[in-house]
């Protein structure tokens, strides 16, 4: 019999909302000792259907319908009094950002313990003891400072641990990880994962696992639902799912994840157009009068990008892969060495005889939502780099119209507002806008991260094509070692402001030189099963 | 200091009712109020009002004088005035001391009306620069000889112009910063006891006071009461016995008058006899011209200004000598009724026509900082009456530095005041009108530049007339010029009311009023 | 700007504060044509009760109509409001952009000055310069926008310093715009709702204090306004309870009416709370 | 626990603190200087009759004669040694003047920032818990409402309904003239005429509690840390008051630090209307009289008692907020 069975659940959204309803007659089962994952794009519904099961919606959404079997007891139809006793008991939850899940406030300690004394009377102390063996089984060292510690004090990873030791701290039948591990980096990703998994596996407990990303499904799950648009579109076991999907969607989500086999070869031989040589950044930390030491962002970073190639950046946050971009293309001005533009220094020179030869060198950003001006027409905006340059705004438009059907926009865009748009359009518009100015260097900073991964296939689609076009010099920065293989003929590998190795991609992906690129390798998700 | 805790503790005792303490251990004290902190306790140097009042009960003088404005004995016991009118002999009580125990004996006299008085009180230089000579034949006799007989000379010995101060505290000091204008010395029926700053100021009775069966009170408190309300509360409350001049605003003396408890004296100031004048600046034209004075005066209704605007206290003031003062001829007035067709056919004929706007002139009227009260909102009628004959004013708000600054140095138009007669022209009225007393940078002098050679001719023939006849004489024809040339704008009789709670008696005994002090004061 | 005046209208209380404003607007501007006579014309014997014939405000402590006076008091507080918040609005944007987006020594010496105005008690700053200047219509207007310019140019900065970092401001340095084409051209903009908000509030507390000015006597002696009116009756409230309590009122619901205004703009300009 | 506090960090504040009042000092004197007339003028008027010979001698003794740098260096020298001067219109010592009138000043604040802190926090915990709802809104317009009412005016009608109508409440004063009381007595006596000026303080702020203490707590309950707790499975009231509460305090704690230094300086007109003797009316005086030395006195003694507030308020920031770093 299985531990949870949902049946034709429905959840309504308030009046106002883009649709009627989160989850519509969804259907699925959690049976004895089984991870299951529920995977679909952002507002497909799947988060709320987890909540639904713990019965944490948020204010103004109700579940309309269906059952939920706990162990064969209907969980719609417990009083919020019986409710509230199961959760952290039988059901606990854990969410995506670990940084606002824990109350910033009081120390760690503290917060496990009020999981185990909300369920058990006990003393602090004793509780206090309990939540110290908890944290070490999750793989926590210095637990004793642990305990003592605010939220702010720990590391990404660490705060997952303690969510995971504070669910499990009653050994509840089943756990509920709503994206545990999406704002993780990749290494941190891998190893929260596979505690889950050793959790699950040594306490005989179920797992909802609810996520974005097919390569984790591969990794974890047994059985899996693709929802979209709230509605269970395909359901079965993990392989036959992700081998031979039935359903249309299913097969061009899958599609559009990135494989990470390298699809360039070498690129067209070319002067280098720009040379980096001795870049070095470091940031000042606290104020007047505290000596707190300087962070070093760059480290004495070279490199050469010529004309019609894409070098991939590739590095966990906090590597300087953004600062690298953003010296280069003077956002920031580097404390040490040259950045040649076609042979003129740009690293030190003063912005009035840089404005000139900024229109050679152009970016595009990362959030859609935050790169676009929100009170300006994407007329405006597009042609706002080349009035500033001279030229007649007359012309300026009519070229601005042929470069948005060159990113795949009809010529109505020119006079709608950024609020407009979905996040894929508004990149495209950022694409147009870098390219208004015939730029010969694109420097693009995580253009895709903030994406869906269908949306992401596009845009990457787009970038390789303008390169191509326009014989583009292009520096990709991300995060994502599978996309870097999609685009890059060329990889560098960064960790905490210097170069760990760089190399044609292909070279990279089949046998890495240093240890931490291994070790970035095997953790990208779903590369194991293969 | 008070403890928070005791505070939210106590405030649980709310029950305790505000008038609970009894009347008996406090009945024999008179509770009196002042606006703030004098700036001196020394009776000549500082001539405000408050400092009259507390003064007078620590500083007599040689006589009283009754409602008539005849002399009474007092530190004098008796006195004779020669024939011709220039020796007065005054013969000294010999059983009078000092609040210190030292004798009061005639070295006191000569030394007030000859040294200390001059110097420090612009009044009495007046009155004493016609003294040509003061002599002691002994202890107890003082023998004053006049350079020419001066009829005021009498007058100008009461208490608000000529209290006797002690020579061996003030002899061979600087007047102005001796320790004892803080701890004054007199030989009154209550001594100072302590002055308390931001708080009170507390006299007790002098138990060796010359005059049987006086001081009838053990000791007075001169409380700080800021605001127009809060006294009003105070004597509302019987907190406060005594409620003097220009303590009590005038739109709330209807609610002081309604109340039982309390007794409404009027006259108690006819001693000083205030009227509230308007004065122009007679260098600037227009206001040099008569007829632009006299189209002022027929285009206010004073009768409306005192019955509405001042809720009835006062009277219509009708020329330079107030109608309760010695030497008032109504006879000879020109008067000014209230007459805007006449005022501004006055104004037409001085070819002042009306403008754009029916404006004929523009010009300031500065207000006295009397934070709102009676004076500023005479100015704001005057200002809308003078709006209807075409005459546009704008107020100018002052602070007591730029007041007096601005008066003294001539720079205005038009400038509001009140003036005190003090019980004879020839002490509170000349002053006024005398080219010789026109000196820039002294408040309160000639500040209108108003010069009339007959007028500079007369007053000092009055002052020196032997007889009341030849005076009156002179003074009728001073009230007939001066009114004719509107030398000022004489708006209304002030005599501010007197509040004093019922269980006192014999609070005010003369025109001087409380300047003369409460030796009389008992219980009802 | 539809959905923008949609969204304001649809909230009750901005709609109520927003036509009480207008009702008064309309009676300070239209007082010569509502009433015959000026607010300085005396019309009979003071502080008659309201009600009595032909003063159904009553009459105050000079005689004069209370109504006609209400009327006119409406100017002065609405012309000092607006001024003041204007002058303010004006030096606080400047000083707060340039702190705001340049940061360094600029920021520095404004944030030394904004700190100077907490811990100076301001009111009596105020008094002090109004004194000095000698109480007029224009001191006031100046002294207001005096002491409250720094708290428009913290918000000012506060927003700057967060928009610098925004992307497309980045975006529009990378594409080379000038300075002054990133503050007033891409910035500023994007910094209008929350100035707007702010100085909607700012004039309801330019009339409150200009009122607490007049009611201590610092107000322009020539000019009735509202805090005059209290301030004269300071006595008279004691007799005759209307000279205090009406121009009161009026003071209450003209800068309720502002703070309405204000939230509902609020709401109406943030785009999170836009439904 | 006292997280972060260095003594470092106290040593610098304080530092800190003689800087500023040396700025306030400097800026005000200037400033208060350039007023025409000067208190010379203010002693001769009270003098009733003064001529030019008088008034020079009072110049001299107060060395207003003296050309402007000189008068500053005599003055800030004085007060380096403590001696803020004396007053020329109360003729005392300046310091000794305002230590007198300050703990009057400091018990009505004390006594309104207690009302309006405990009534604003109860008040906006209400309103937040049903946001809304009927109660919700009451409590919004009302605090709009005392946001909206002049201070001043909202004082005379407490003395309009209390004393005049009612007689129920003394309105002015801080104690029953001439009634001298001593002990219990007189703390009774001056709590009776606190009600009434410090009702008038509190009614105003506690509107801006009420709002800052929604407003908090609504923000804070949308944060992901409360879903956190209800999956615990911990009781509502738990996650209100140690969840909830705990971290919408720190916002307050930030206003009641700000609200504190306000009231120092701010009573100027509570103070006025209800003729309570603390440093406001004290201000008032100085402005009237020209008195400089008692103005710059006062803008001294409020900036060196607001430094110290600013410092409470962040020693306690950091104690509420462990992610606060002192120094």
């Amino acid at each position: 019999m299985p531990l949870v069975r949902i049946e034709n659940l429905t959840v309504g959204l308030p009046p106002g909302a883009d649709r009627p309803l989160a989850v519509e007659d969804a259907s699925l089962q959690i049976g004895q000792n089984q991870i299951v994952c529920i995977v679909g794009e952002s507002g497909s519904g799947k988060s709320l259907a987890a909540h639904a099961v713990m019965g944490l919606l948020p204010r103004g959404v109700s579940a309309s319908g269906g059952k939920i079997f706990f162990d064969g007891v209907d969980l719609l139809e417990e009083p919020p009094e019986a409710m509230r006793k199961r959760r952290g008991r039988d059901i606990a939850m854990i969410f995506q950002d670990p940084m606002a899940a824990l109350n910033p406030v009081v120390a760690i300690g503290h917060q496990v313990a009020e999981q185990i004394r909300a369920h058990r009377s006990m003393f602090e102390g004793q509780a206090l003891k309990q939540a110290g063996e908890m944290l070490e089984q999750m793989g926590l060292k210095d637990v004793g400072g642990l305990l003592k510690a605010y939220p702010h004090q720990l590391s990404g990873g660490q705060r997952q641990r303690v969510m995971i030791a504070m669910a499990l701290s009653l050994s509840p039948k089943l756990l509920i990880a709503d994206e545990p591990t999406t704002a993780l980096d990749v290494t941190t990703q891998a190893q929260i994962l596979a505690l889950i998994k050793r959790m699950q596996t040594a306490r005989d407990m179920s797992v909802l696992l609810i996520t974005h990303d097919f390569g984790v499904v591969a990794d974890m799950a047994d059985t899996v639902s693709v929802m979209r648009h709230g509605r269970i579109v395909e359901s079965g076991d993990t392989k036959t799912v992700l081998g031979s999907p039935a359903h249309s969607y299913t097969r061009a989500l899958i599609a559009a994840v990135p494989k990470g086999e390298c699809r360039l070869g070498a690129a067209p031989a070319s002067a280098p157009v720009v040379k980096v040589d001795g870049l070095t950044k470091r940031f000042r930390r606290g104020g007047l009068f505290s000596r707190a030491p300087a962070i070093t962002a760059l480290d004495n970073i070279a490199l050469t990008l010529s004309r019609g190639e894409t070098l991939g950046v590739v590095g966990e946050s906090g590597s300087g892969k953004s600062t690298l971009a953003r010296c280069v293309i003077r956002l920031l001005d580097p404390d040490a060495g040259q950045v040649l533009l076609d042979g003129a220094d740009i690293a030190h020179m003063k912005e009035k005889n840089l404005r000139p030869l900024r229109r050679r060198i152009q970016m595009v950003f990362q959030d859609p939502f935050s790169s676009l001006n929100p009170r300006q027409t994407v007329g405006d905006i597009v042609t706002a780099g080349p009035r500033a340059h001279g030229e007649d705004a007359k012309v300026a438009r009519a070229r601005a119209t042929d470069m948005l059907s060159l990113v795949g926009l009809g010529p109505e865009t020119m006079h709608r507002f950024p609020h407009e748009f979905s996040g894929g359009q508004r990149q495209r518009i950022g694409v147009a806008r870098a390219l208004m100015l015939k730029p010969d260097v694109l420097i693009a900073d995580e253009p895709v991260s903030a994406l869906d991964v269908t949306v992401q296939a596009q845009v990457l689609k787009l970038l390789d094509d303008v390169r191509r076009q326009m014989n583009l010099a292009m520096l990709f920065i991300t995060h994502d070692m599978r996309v870097a293989a999609e685009i890059c003929h060329r990889v560098m590998v960064m960790r905490h402001g210097r170069i760990m190795e760089c190399g044609p991609t292909a070279e990279i992906f089949a046998n890495p030189a240093t240890d931490y690129t291994k070790a970035l390798l095997a953790a990208i998700p779903g590369r194991r099963t293969r | 200091m008070l403890d928070r805790r005791a505070i939210l503790g106590a405030a649980g005792l709310l029950a305790f009712p505000a008038q609970a303490w009894s009347l008996s251990g406090r009945d024999r004290i008179i509770n009196a109020m002042m606006f703030d902190d004098p700036a001196t306790l020394c009776y000549p140097l500082n001539n405000t009002r408050i400092i009259q009042q507390i003064c007078g009960n620590i500083n007599e003088s040689l006589l009283l004088f009754d409602w008539q404005f005849r002399p009474h004995p007092n530190l004098a016991h008796a006195f004779e005035i020669s024939p011709d009118g220039l020796v007065y002999t005054f013969h000294l009580r010999n059983d009078v001391s000092w609040h210190d125990g030292v004798k009061f004996t005639a070295r006191d006299v000569v030394f007030s009306c000859g040294v200390i008085l001059p110097e420090l009180n612009p009044r009495s230089r007046n009155s004493f620069s016609h003294i040509d000579t003061i002599t002691t034949p002994d202890a107890y006799t003082v023998v004053v000889r006049l350079k020419q007989p001066f009829n005021a000379f009498l007058l100008s010995l009461m208490a608000s112009s000529a209290p006797m101060m002690p020579a061996h505290i003030y002899e061979g000091t600087d007047f102005r910063t001796n320790p004892f204008n803080f701890n004054p010395i007199g030989t009154g029926p209550f001594k100072f006891a302590e002055w308390k700053r931001g708080q009170y100021i507390h006299l007790v009775r002098n138990e060796h006071y010359w005059r049987p069966g006086q001081p009838g009170m053990d000791g007075i408190y001169y409380r700080i009461c800021p605001t127009p309300e809060q006294r009003m509360v105070a004597m509302e409350t019987g907190a406060v016995d005594l409620a003097m001049a220009d303590d009590i605003d005038t739109v709330l003396t209807s609610r002081l008058k309604a109340n039982p408890d309390i007794v409404t004296f009027t006259g108690a100031y006819n001693g000083t006899a205030e009227i509230f004048v308007m004065e122009l600046n007679q260098r600037r034209w227009p206001f040099s011209d008569r007829r632009f004075r006299a189209a002022f005066l027929h285009a206010v209704d004073r009768q409306f200004l005192v019955k509405a605007i001042n809720f009835g206290i006062g009277k219509v003031a009708t020329g330079p000598i107030p109608s309760s003062a010695p030497y008032y001829d109504p006879k000879v007035l020109t008067l000014y009724p209230y007459d805007p067709a006449r005022a501004r056919a006055l104004l037409d004929e001085m070819g002042l026509k009306a403008g754009l706007g029916g404006v004929r002139h523009r010009f300031g009227i500065m207000l006295t900082p009397d934070g709102g009260g009676a004076f500023t909102r005479s100015a704001q009628y005057v200002k809308q009456a003078l709006s209807e004959v075409g005459l546009d004013v704008f107020l100018e708000a002052t602070d007591w530095p730029t007041q007096l600054r601005r008066s003294g140095n001539w720079e205005f138009d038009c400038d509001t005041n009140s003036y005190g007669e003090y019980g004879d022209p020839a002490i509170g009225t000349s002053r006024f009108y005398l080219s010789s007393n026109i000196r820039k940078g002294v408040p309160l002098t000639n500040l209108q530049g108003y010069i009339n050679p007959e007028v500079d001719r007369l007053f000092p023939k009055a002052a020196v007339a032997v007889s009341h006849q030849e005076a009156q004489a002179c003074y009728s024809r001073l009230q007939q010029i001066l009114t004719h040339d509107v030398a000022m704008l004489w708006l209304y009789e002030r005599n501010p009311v007197l509040f004093y709670n019922k269980r006192l008696a014999d609070v005010v005994t003369g025109p001087n009023g409380p300047s003369d002090g409460f030796g009389a004061a008992r219980l009802a | 700007m539809t959905s923008f005046a949609r969204s304001f209208f649809c909230r009750p209380m901005a709609a109520f504060g927003f036509a009480v404003f207008i009702v008064i607007l309309v009676i300070a501007l239209a007082a010569p044509l509502i009433f015959v006579r000026g607010p300085f014309t005396i019309v009979g014997m003071p502080l008659l009760a309201p009600g009595s014939p032909g003063l159904f405000a009553g009459s105050d402590v000079l005689g004069r109509d209370m109504a006609v006076g209400l009327a006119y008091g409406a100017r002065i507080s609405l012309l000092v409001g607006v001024t003041s918040t204007l002058g303010a609005i004006g030096i606080g944007v400047l000083l707060g952009a340039t702190a705001g987006y340049y940061g360094g020594m600029v920021d520095d010496l404004l944030m030394r000055i904004t700190e100077f105005f907490q811990i100076i008690p301001t009111f009596v700053l105020l008094m002090v310069l109004v004194a000095f200047m000698q109480p007029s219509l224009g001191s006031a207007v100046i002294g207001i926008a005096l002491i409250s310019w720094p708290q428009v140019a913290r918000v000012v900065r506060g927003e700057f310093l967060s928009l610098r970092e925004r992307e497309f401001v980045q975006a529009a340095r990378v594409l080379g715009l000038s300075d002054a084409r990133i503050i007033f051209g891409q910035i500023l903009p994007n910094a209008l709702s929350p100035i707007v908000v702010i100085s909607s509030m700012m004039v309801g507390n330019a009339i409150l204090t200009e009122s607490a000015l007049a009611f201590l006597g610092l107000g322009d002696p020539n000019l009735l306004s509202w805090g005059s009116m209290i301030g004269g009756s300071r006595s008279a409230m004691w007799v005759a309870w209307w000279t205090t309590v009406l121009p009161g009122l009026c003071i209450m619901v003209t800068v309720l009416a502002l703070n309405f205004i204000g939230d509902g703009l609020n709401d109406a300009l943030n785009p999170r709370r836009r439904r | 626990m006292m997280s972060g506090l260095k003594p470092r960090y106290v040593a610098m504040r304080l530092v800190k603190t003689v800087l500023v009042a040396i700025a306030v000092v400097v800026l005000s004197f200037f400033l208060i200087r350039l007023a025409p007339g000067d208190a010379a003028t203010v002693m001769a008027g009270q003098a009733g009759y003064a001529d030019e010979a008088f008034m020079k001698s009072l110049r001299a003794e107060y060395g207003l004669d003296q050309p402007l740098p000189v008068q500053f260096w005599k003055y800030a020298d004085a007060v380096a040694h403590g001696d803020l001067g004396t007053s020329y219109v109360r003729r005392q010592p300046v310091l000794g003047v305002i230590m007198e009138r300050l703990p009057n000043t400091l018990l009505l604040d004390a006594f309104a920032l207690l009302v309006a802190a405990s009534g604003g926090v109860w008040l906006g915990a209400l309103a937040a818990r049903k946001p809304g709802s009927v109660g919700d809104n009451a409590v919004s317009v009302l605090s709009m409402l005392f946001y909206a009412v002049p201070q001043f005016w909202l004082g005379m009608m407490m003395v309009l309904f209390f004393a005049v109508w009612l007689a129920m409440l003394p309105p002015f004063g801080i104690e029953t003239m001439g009634a001298d009381y001593t002990g219990l007595a007189r703390i009774g006596d001056v709590a009776e005429h606190m009600i009434l000026p410090g009702l008038t303080l509190a009614l105003y702020y506690m509107a801006s509690y009420a709002r800052l203490t929604r407003a908090a707590m609504i923000e804070v309950s949308e944060q992901d840390f409360v879903k956190t707790a209800r999956a615990k499975g911990i009781s509502e009231r738990q996650v209100a008051r140690r969840h909830i509460l705990r971290n919408a305090l720190i916002p307050l704690v930030t206003y009641a630090g700000l609200q504190a230094s306000l009231l120092v300086g701010g009573t100027v007109l509570i103070e006025n209307v209800f003729s309570w003797p603390g440093v406001g009316t004290l201000a008032y005086e100085a402005v009237q009289g020209r008195d400089n030395p008692l103005l710059l006195g006062i803008f001294i003694v409020t900036a060196i008692l607001v430094s110290l507030f600013n410092l409470v308020t962040d020693i306690t920031y950091a104690i509420v907020d462990p992610r606060v770093e002192l120094g």
